[in-house]
């Protein structure tokens, strides 16, 4: 009955370390203007506030490179409840910068089309907030609002182009999933706080293993909250939702849930795996194995099928998504935690850059050929080389072909893999190599289009593009090839992110 | 391992110095294609003279030791780093990538394939060259993957924008068929870092201590190389990607093809998958060897099917690499001195046959064997040549194929201690009887072309006499140095032998002598 | 009282508000069926919360209820939306991307 | 305790039949009305539960709010206030092996762990400012966080469902 | 313990050598270099490159003359029964591996021969050839291919390791791929060449097998022992007759290289190849079939004795494979001369069946008569050969039928028809031309060391050569010209050669001897075909014996004990007796049939019947004249020749054709099947097999959320489910 004593003293203002919270704050302030100055600003002048999003998330970044320079290397708060740590710091980073690539890439195309300029702004801000406060969660319940925190703002993006049906139902079919999932998510939630009288991660990691009394239920709660989660990072059969929405949801919105909704789904299923469950390895690392060999199976195979170059993509996320679980399923083994840990970090990382790019050349051709068909891709090499070129660089570094990017990252997840030493681990791998190869048949089928095919129409006018889509082709390819020749600069970071408290290692 | 470090400069500049010719094109404006032609040019011509600079300082007394060794960290989080050197085995096969590259863009000056491009084509090719180099000179496993990688698209590239009709299939086909085999082979070089306990990707540390992993775990992980190496060789059953990819590709990708790219594989056995893993070697040897054989009579069946030239040259190749991986097979050191031996002597007189495949192509207008006819009456110097490398290939004493050939067959006699005697000479008689089909295929190919009065129906209203004209300069200049290496590799073969031997020796030490 | 019979209420609302959200066509319904499901997520909370004596239950239950809201804010937004463009709030009929 | 257990299964019998009559009826309107009868039930167990902050919330917020935006969603959508025959999916009975089996997980964790076990016989009974101590202390973030989600939800469910 | 070293024989003489001896490398290096300085600037030479060619023959001549010349002073110089060691010269090629690999000269006996007649044969046929090809659009090619061709047999003779021995071996086949293929412009040329090219590459295999295995097996005796390694043929005789090695491995590998014999000289059942080499320029027949290539291979028999000595036990008598091979050539192919219309061909044929003798001589252990058949042989088959073209060349425009384009020619070309009688007296082995010295001796001894039924096969052999021989003087030379001997020019045949239409302005004034560019070599070679024989004349005692005195080797570590029969004039007049025999049958038989036309011969070959044998058989069993004609020739030259040449042209032929085209059949079949549908297959029946499984499962994907709805509570509740059961 401490506790009780504890909770009936007199209410004390929880001290908070704003310079810890400081990333989060500077974008909450952000959003804020940026809803504001909506209601003021003239609008022929609404550009600016695209403007002012992409610094808010630049000037987001500042406080997280002084707190990675600072000298306390773990910040906690509200009870060990929000934690900054190296982790979170790395995601933050990856977070913000992901989130201003996908505010280059909208700015035109949300300036061209009849968008609600300022709310989107407003809503992409939330949800970035959101992630950011994902990454240093260490609770339950802000777990769970940050997951609804990034997601509900990201459900409304899917269906933004309100006029058109498609994208209307993109919102429906993430929004009805998301809430599904979520409410599976809850209940297993309510079970572990059920079985170990805590929130708090670190709390209940002691509490939850595969054997004793609550055996059963903590296993059924870690399957939901699993499950909560492999559907944010679309793995199947949790999948579902994915290539319809991705199909469906405008371009930008489409990079943004890919790319940073995806990686959120990962960095709270890894806080959760390294944090709540490390004494449970028994219970994910079946599931996260059968989730990871099934997500890089069906995602690829069906991917084989499409002719829509963003649902094609879409499956192509799915099977990535499956490459990035491959660590985690053995991250429970003795002396793999650590480097699956990495090896998802840098997955992340690197996926990051070159899916972004993708969706910027994807963007930039459409902007001329307004068509979603990966037929429209025929001939740009002879008419656009320099985007040619590029698409070909995102999507080899996605088939994972050194020396880009996406090699480092296939690689260090085989890595993590093999480093188990365990049956399990090897047939994964040779899953994952199978997978890899597979994946190349529509990675290819798209550098075909874009080499070998004639121009479909025989329109050959050069493609137009924007200042700010240059902007983020350059910085996505530069950062593939980068990670690609110098894998160490990606490594480096990922191998900084070391969850405080974690326990496996 | 004893390490030579002087002058380790050379071997990352002969290596990266393309990439720098590919970012000068790059930057340089549009349409100018005489400027990215001689860029290229120069920028080859570079690359040569850094590799014969690299052949003068290189100490050939010492050939079995790395040389020009450089290392510097690269990606220290996994253990891996940029370590670069050459020996006695590699040398002679990045030298031969380099002159390769330089003459097949002399060749593409004037006979670059539609649809043209020439910057594009020209960047391909150097980065191709800089893959292929750095291959042979990469003393870290992942270090080699790279490079063994890096090769992948530009040729995936090369063969499907400027290939033949079915270039789109062929491209695909070989991307997937080389990826499937590199994934494993990953997989393979992991499984093989953390057996060796995590330590490093060095080649030079895996050799001393790959040899204490237990034996059927090294029987796994040399099979994942295996099936790596063999798809690129290509061997038996894993050669289907080699016909399509040759027919359909440009010429100048069928002789990278033929000259270098095959040779990555069969340098890998060499250099990473025996001297690391002895133990499986010893008992996959037998299989490799069976399947070599097999690949030989396969081959020279496949070849005496065929009615396009292109698409027998291509069978022939998988025919002779046989004869390599059956010297490989052996572990002896003579017989895989003959198996180096024979790679470069296949890049030499492969590549040149797919250089004279591409001019009867550019001048007929087809490969098709029997709208062929007469080619001595109409070019005589061309059909001599063609016939000078067809006896080269056939394996005639004097000239270069016979040196890959015959020893491979003779070392088969008498293979290393603890492999089946037995087996192993029928595989020698099996591979001799490999020599005849030889002889019968590239015979019968040449009779064919070669003799007998020029087809007319074969020209469609396109082509008139006038194109018919006899070998250019271009074409002399491009092939002069194959042939020349054809003859003078065929008379004095010690000039290769005694690079490799010392290093091959260094090589099998691991089997115990 | 058994802890059990508030988690098996709670685990037929579930299931129950499962078989809506499958059965259900119309939008709205399947918005009420997820409304039950997460009514049965609060039940457990607090059953715990009673069980475990801690507050913690109640905190998560009042921020489910919140998020709730805001759930079925956004989702009636959403079919509002669908319904203007398609004259239909039948879910079934959102099939126009499949595969 | 007796009492206790009375009001239990009087008001779980309700709610779940209230509940099956939500997913079943062939009346959209009936069914915001019977939601009401489940989320009432709800609030009255909340009670059972000692936890009276909550169940007051609970009716503020969802017979309050939620079931108005229900009705009004029913009414922009023009459903007819009769009954329907379309508001089901033909494969409606695929529901009932899916939540079947989740039942069947369910009931087997929880019978196999929490078994006979008893809610203790005089609970800590949790009063609301220690709720409120929670909520503005430990769990304050997120209640910060709620805020925008709120606000989030609010200007996009607006910019959403207006017509323009 | 060195059992070769010559210190510890009783007391042996100095061996005295000589520049030419010692220099006796540059005999090939001469011939390449040559053909390097032809390729390279023989078209802008005055002559055309020819005269290179020439010049280098003549020199290698000199040197092989001058090295003949020097290997007899050696020989006089060692005592009677001392070894008389070979000259042998050996630098390393290259080293490899601890296999080495060298080059060198092994010049003894047998060497200096085999160089000088191909020498001297290689200078007349090149002379011959300046006027028998001049005007062909290849010339220049030609003398390049032709020189190229007599380095590799000098290289190959010289050879002290069979490496060597193996890279003149395979330039000759090069060479002789080129030059039966001249005239590719004709598709039977080019199809002759590959098939001749190819037939002997079958051989080769067994060559290559041969080398392998005793090297193998050799080498540590050879490096223990003598120092050499096991590719020296100086080594791998010694090891052979040391009583080391393993009588299977050596007999294995004395079969092996047999078979590589068996093509290259031509011997049953890889003959086939011969006759079709005819479509080359006569020259080129004239030097393959005389001198060089098909030598080659009785070369490599006598030069490796030791090994066929000792592995397929000749010593022990009765029969052996080289003897049944060679047995079955002789026969085979002196009966396949009969029904020969072009007169090439019969030479074709003799030639096969001579080489029959050799090496039933050879593997009878009559190894001296056998090499020296190989000396008379070169120079009246080459007479032959080149009066065969003589004849084509001024007579017959270019045709070589005999029925058909020749006859009487006897008048007209006095000279060639002188060369052509002699010649075909040695060769049939009449006394005294050179034919009877070395054939009589191989027929003598191959019955004196125990093979005795092979004697009388040889013996019918020589009968059938007699034969046939008459039976193509007689339709060449007498009787009435007919065709294009008569002066009926038939263009149509031989207008493809544009080398050959600068002959039509000589061609058209009708049959004519031929210049002095071609008599004269016939000359010389009918001189030498007439006196050559006495260079080894047993009959006329040990004194004349000199051939045995310089070129056998005496018995030592290095050669076996040879043993020869005593000459007896009684078994020598009864195969005279025989092969005048066959001449005069045969005579007479063309005489009836070709000239008078006699009703009883013509068309017999139509009206045979089988019951009708033995009936005619019985009839004229008191007519001796009968007999022969109507019985033994008949049949022979009918039935038994005919079913030969179909047995040849069908089975044998047929099998290599149906070796070819079934292989290529499997290979279409393999190629269709196994490699395009399943190997092939497999990998894109997985390409489509992936994409049904993405059809499959695509139904996952409907569309309809409600599903997808489903799809994740159950697969979360299965999920749950399993593991839940599983961890409890």
């Amino acid at each position: 009955m401490q506790n009780l004593n504890l909770l009936s003293a007199q209410w004390v203002a929880p001290t908070v370390d704003y310079h810890g919270l400081a990333p989060e704050l500077v974008v909450a302030g952000g959003l804020c203007l940026v809803l504001i100055l909506d209601l003021f600003i003239d609008e022929r002048k609404k550009w600016l506030l695209s403007i002012i999003s992409s610094f808010t998330l630049l000037a987001a970044m500042i406080p997280v490179i002084t707190l990675a320079l600072s000298e306390t290397s773990v910040r906690s708060m509200f009870g060990d409840r929000y934690v900054v740590d190296n982790f979170s710091l790395v995601m933050k980073g990856v977070f913000l910068l992901a989130g201003y690539v996908v505010v280059l890439l909208s700015s035109s195309h949300v300036e061209e089309g009849e968008y609600w300029r300022g709310e989107y702004w407003f809503l992409l801000l939330s949800s970035l907030l959101g992630m950011l406060m994902m990454t240093s969660s260490r609770d339950l319940v802000s777990i769970f609002v940050a997951l609804e925190f990034l997601s509900i703002p990201a459900y409304m993006l899917a269906a933004w182009r309100k006029r058109d049906p498609k994208s209307n139902e993109a919102g429906v079919k993430y929004f009805m999933l998301g809430v599904f999932a979520s409410a599976v998510m809850l209940y297993g939630m309510s079970l572990l706080y059920g079985v170990t009288n805590s929130t708090l991660l670190v709390d209940i990691a002691a509490k939850t293993t595969a054997t004793g009394d609550f055996a059963a239920v903590q296993v059924l709660a870690v399957v939901f909250v699993i499950v909560g989660f492999a559907f944010k990072v679309s793995a199947v059969p949790f999948h579902t939702w994915a290539p319809d929405t991705y199909e469906g949801a405008p371009a930008p919105v489409t990079a943004f849930l890919s790319v940073a909704s995806k990686a959120a789904g990962f960095v709270a299923l890894v806080v959760l795996i390294y944090t709540a469950f490390p004494l449970a390895q028994d219970i994910w690392q079946p599931f996260i194995w059968v989730l990871s060999a099934l997500t890089m199976t069906v995602g690829n195979v069906l991917a084989l099928k499409q002719k829509n170059i963003v649902r094609m993509i879409a499956y192509s996320s799915i099977s990535q998504g499956g490459f990035v679980l491959m660590p985690l399923a053995v991250a429970g083994m003795a002396g793999s935690g650590s480097s699956a840990l990495r090896s998802v970090v840098l997955y992340m990382i690197i996926y990051a850059a070159t899916n972004l790019g993708v969706f910027g050349v994807i963007l930039a051709v459409s902007r001329k050929t307004r068509s979603g068909e990966v037929s429209s891709f025929g001939g740009l090499f002879s008419y656009a080389p320099t985007l040619g070129v590029l698409m070909t660089l995102f999507l080899a570094s996605l088939a994972g072909i050194p020396p880009l990017g996406g090699w480092i990252a296939k690689f260090a997840a085989f890595q993590s893999l093999l480093q188990s030493q365990s049956t399990w681990g090897y047939a994964l791998a040779i899953i994952g190599a199978v997978n890899s190869v597979i994946a190349f048949g529509y990675y290819g089928n798209v550098m075909r289009e874009i080499w070998m095919r004639p121009v479909p129409d025989g329109d050959t006018t050069p493609i137009q593009i924007p200042g700010s889509l240059s902007l983020a082709l350059g910085i996505t390819s530069v950062a593939t090839l980068t990670f690609g020749v110098l894998p160490g600069v990606a490594l480096h970071f990922a191998d900084l992110a070391e969850i405080a408290g974690a326990i496996i290692r | 391992m004893n390490m030579l470090r002087d002058n380790n400069w050379v071997l990352s500049v002969g290596t990266f110095l393309p990439i720098l010719g590919v970012v000068v094109m790059m930057l340089m404006p549009k349409a100018q294609d005489q400027a990215v032609k001689f860029v290229a040019l120069v920028t080859s011509i570079a690359t040569l003279a850094v590799g014969i600079f690299t052949a003068m300082k290189f100490d050939f007394d010492q050939a079995e030791k790395m040389q020009f060794v450089a290392e510097t960290k690269w990606i220290s989080v996994i253990k891996s780093s940029y370590l670069i050197g050459v020996d006695g085995i590699s040398l002679p096969l990045y030298l031969l990538s380099m002159v390769i590259t330089l003459l097949v863009v002399i060749y593409s000056l004037n006979h670059l394939p539609n649809p043209g491009k020439p910057k594009a084509f020209f960047a391909l090719l150097l980065v191709l060259q800089t893959g292929m180099a750095g291959t042979f000179i990469a003393q870290d496993l992942i270090l080699f993957f790279v490079f063994f990688e890096l090769v992948l698209l530009p040729m995936f590239f090369m063969i499907g924008v400027w290939g033949g009709e079915q270039r789109q299939y062929a491209s695909i086909k070989f991307f997937l068929y080389t990826m499937f085999g590199s994934a494993l082979m990953l997989v393979a070089f992991l499984a093989l870092f953390f057996k060796t306990g995590a330590e490093s990707f060095s080649i030079p540390y895996l050799i001393e201590n790959g040899g204490s992993i237990a034996k059927n775990v090294q029987i796994w992980i040399f099979a994942g190389m295996f099936v790596g190496f063999a798809v690129k060789v290509p061997m038996f059953p894993f050669h289907t990607w080699l016909p399509d990819a040759h027919t359909q590709a440009p010429t100048q990708g069928s002789v990278i093809l033929a000259a270098v790219l095959l040779k990555l594989g069969t340098y890998g056995f060499v250099r990473i998958a025996l001297p690391i893993l002895p133990l499986a070697a010893r008992e996959w040897a037998p299989y490799i060897g069976g399947l070599a054989v097999i690949g030989i009579i396969y081959g020279a069946l496949g070849c005496l099917a065929q009615s396009d030239m292109k698409r027998l040259i291509a069978f022939s190749s998988v025919a002779h690499m046989g004869f390599v991986m059956l010297g490989i097979s052996t572990l002896t050191s003579f017989g895989i001195n003959a198996a180096m031996f024979g790679m470069v002597a296949h890049g030499l007189i492969t590549g040149m046959l797919f250089f004279i495949a591409g001019s009867v192509k550019e001048r007929y207008h087809t490969l098709e064997i029997s709208k062929i006819g007469g080619m001595l009456t109409q070019m005589p110097r061309l059909g001599w040549i063609f016939g000078f490398c067809c006896m080269a290939s056939l394996g005639l004493p004097g000239l270069a194929g016979f040196w890959g050939e015959f020893p491979a067959i003779l070392s088969t006699y008498n293979p290393a201690a603890g492999l089946n005697v037995t087996v192993y000479r029928v595989f020698m008689v099996i591979a001799a009887l490999g020599t005849v089909f030889a002889a019968a295929y590239l015979l019968w190919l040449y009779q064919r072309i070669a003799f007998g009065t020029p087809k007319n129906n074969s020209h469609d209203e396109h082509s008139t006499h006038e194109e018919l004209h006899d070998v250019t300069t271009h074409e002399w200049l491009a092939w002069s140095p194959l042939l020349i290496g054809i003859l003078v590799l065929g008379i004095m073969p010690n000039l290769l032998f005694s690079v490799f031997d010392p290093a091959v020796q260094v090589t099998l030490s691991v089997f115990g002598g | 009282m058994f802890v059990n019979q508030f988690l098996f209420l709670a685990a037929v609302l579930f299931c129950i508000g499962v078989y809506g959200v499958v059965a259900r066509k119309n939008a709205v319904l399947m918005l009420m069926s997820i409304e039950i499901i997460l009514n049965s997520v609060n039940i457990n909370l607090l059953t715990f919360a009673l069980r475990n004596g801690s507050t913690d239950g109640h905190v998560f239950a009042l921020y489910i209820i919140a998020v709730a809201a805001a759930e079925v804010g956004v989702g009636l937004g959403l079919v509002l939306l669908v319904y203007r463009n398609k004259k239909t709030i039948s879910v079934d009929d959102l099939s126009e991307m499949r595969g | 305790m007796i009492a206790q257990n009375i009001g239990f299964w009087t008001i779980a019998i309700v709610m779940i039949v209230a509940a099956l009559r939500v997913v079943t009826t062939n009346n959209v309107v009936h069914a915001a009305l019977w939601l009401v009868v489940v989320l009432a039930g709800a609030a009255a167990q909340y009670i059972l539960l000692a936890a009276e902050f909550v169940a007051i919330t609970q009716v503020l917020v969802y017979i309050g709010a939620v079931m108005v935006l229900f009705l009004f969603g029913t009414m922009l959508t023009r459903a007819r206030i009769g009954s329907e025959s379309d508001l089901n999916n033909t494969y409606k009975k695929l529901g009932v092996p899916v939540a079947g089996l989740m039942f069947a997980a369910m009931v087997v964790a929880l019978s196999s762990s929490f078994g006979k076990e008893k809610i203790p016989d005089s609970p800590k009974v949790i009063s609301t400012q220690e709720v409120s101590d929670q909520i503005f202390g430990q769990y304050l973030l997120p209640f910060w966080a709620l805020s925008f989600v709120l606000l989030a939800a609010v200007v996009g469910a607006i910019v959403l469902a207006r017509k323009d | 313990m060195n059992l070769f070293s010559n210190a510890d024989a009783e007391v042996l003489a100095p061996l005295t050598s000589g520049w030419f001896l010692d220099h006796a490398w540059l005999i090939p290096v001469v011939p390449a270099i040559a053909f390097a300085l032809i390729i390279l600037f023989g078209k802008r030479m005055p002559f055309k490159g020819s005269e290179l060619g020439v010049l280098s023959m003549l020199a290698s001549l000199v040197l092989s003359t001058g090295a003949g010349y020097q290997w007899i002073q050696r020989v006089n110089s060692a005592t009677e029964e001392q070894f008389v060691d070979p000259v042998i010269k050996s630098w390393t090629w290259w080293q490899n591996a601890g296999f080495e690999f060298g080059i060198g000269q092994h010049i003894d006996g047998l060497a200096v021969l085999v160089l000088f007649v191909v020498a001297f044969i290689s200078t007349l046929v090149q002379i011959y050839s300046l006027e028998y090809l001049r005007g062909d659009r290849r010339y220049t090619h030609f003398f390049a291919a032709l020189t190229l061709f007599s380095g590799g047999m000098l290289a190959m003779v010289l050879a002290d390791n069979m490496m060597l021995l193996l890279l003149g071996w395979e330039i000759m086949g090069l060479c002789s791929f080129m030059l039966i293929g001249h005239w590719w412009e004709e598709d039977v040329n080019s199809k002759a060449a590959l098939k001749a090219f190819f037939t002997v590459r079958v051989g080769d295999v067994g060559l290559l097998v041969g080398i392998s295995m005793l090297y193998f097996a050799a080498n540590d005796w050879t490096r223990e022992n003598l120092d050499v390694s096991g590719f020296s043929i100086r080594g791998i005789s010694a090891w052979a007759l040391s009583g080391e090695p393993n009588s299977t491995v050596i007999m294995i590998a004395a079969v092996a290289l047999f078979i590589a014999c068996i093509g290259k000289s031509g011997q049953f059942p890889l003959h086939t190849w011969l006759p079709d080499a005819m479509a080359g320029p006569t020259p080129v027949s004239s030097l393959l079939h005389s001198s060089t290539m098909v030598v080659a291979g009785v070369y490599l028999v006598a030069r490796l004795y030791p090994v066929f000595f000792v592995g397929l036990d000749i010593p022990g008598g009765g029969g052996n494979l080289i003897v049944i091979i060679g047995g079955i050539t002789i026969v085979i192919s002196a009966a396949l001369a009969f029904v020969q219309n072009d007169i090439k061909r019969v030479l074709a044929y003799s030639t096969v069946s001579q080489l029959g003798y050799m090496m039933l001589g050879l593997g009878a252990g009559a190894w001296m008569p056998a090499v020296f058949h190989i000396f008379t042989h070169a120079f009246f088959k080459a007479c032959l050969f080149l009066g065969a073209g003589s004849i084509s060349h001024s007579a017959s425009h270019h045709s070589f039928d005999m029925k058909r384009d020749m006859g009487g020619l006897r008048k007209v070309m006095p000279i060639t028809f002188a060369t052509w009688i002699i010649s075909t007296l040695a060769l049939c082995g009449v006394f005294p031309f050179s034919g009877f010295f070395s054939k009589d001796e191989i027929i003598d001894n191959v019955g004196h060391n125990g093979y005795g039924l092979f004697m009388i096969i040889a013996l019918i052999g020589a009968f059938m050569t007699a034969a046939y021989m008459t039976r193509a003087t007689y339709l060449t030379f007498f009787g009435k010209p007919r065709g294009a001997s008569a002066g009926h020019a038939d263009h149509s045949a031989h207008d493809a050669h544009d080398a050959h239409d600068s002959h039509d302005a000589h061609a058209s004034s009708g049959p004519h001897e031929s210049g002095l560019l071609i008599t004269v070599p016939l000359i010389i070679l009918s001189v030498l075909a007439l006196s050559s024989g006495f260079l080894n004349a047993t009959p006329f005692g040990e004194s004349w014996e000199r051939m045995k005195l310089w070129v056998e080797p005496r018995h030592s570590a290095f050669a076996p004990e040879l043993h020869h029969a005593p000459f007896m004039w009684s078994k020598a007049l009864m195969s005279l007796a025989i092969v005048f025999l066959g001449i005069a049958v045969s005579w007479v038989l063309s005489f009836r049939l070709f000239t008078k036309r006699d009703p009883r011969l013509v068309g017999l070959t139509q009206r045979v019947k089988i019951l009708g044998v033995g009936h005619k058989f019985l009839v004229n069993k008191y007519y001796l004249d009968d007999f022969y004609e109507k019985i033994i020739v008949r049949n022979i030259a009918g039935p038994i020749a005919s079913a030969a040449y179909w047995i040849n042209q069908n089975i044998l032929d047929g099998i290599i054709h149906k070796i070819a085209s079934s292989s290529r059949l499997i290979s279409g079949w393999v190629y269709r099947n196994i490699d395009q549908r399943v190997v092939d297959g497999a990998v894109n029946n997985s390409a489509s097999f992936t994409k049904s499984v993405g059809t499959a499962a695509q139904p996952s994907q409907s569309g309809k959320v409600s599903q997808y709805g489903a799809l994740l509570f159950s697969a979360a509740g299965v999920a749950a489910l399993v593991l839940v059961i599983i961890n409890t």
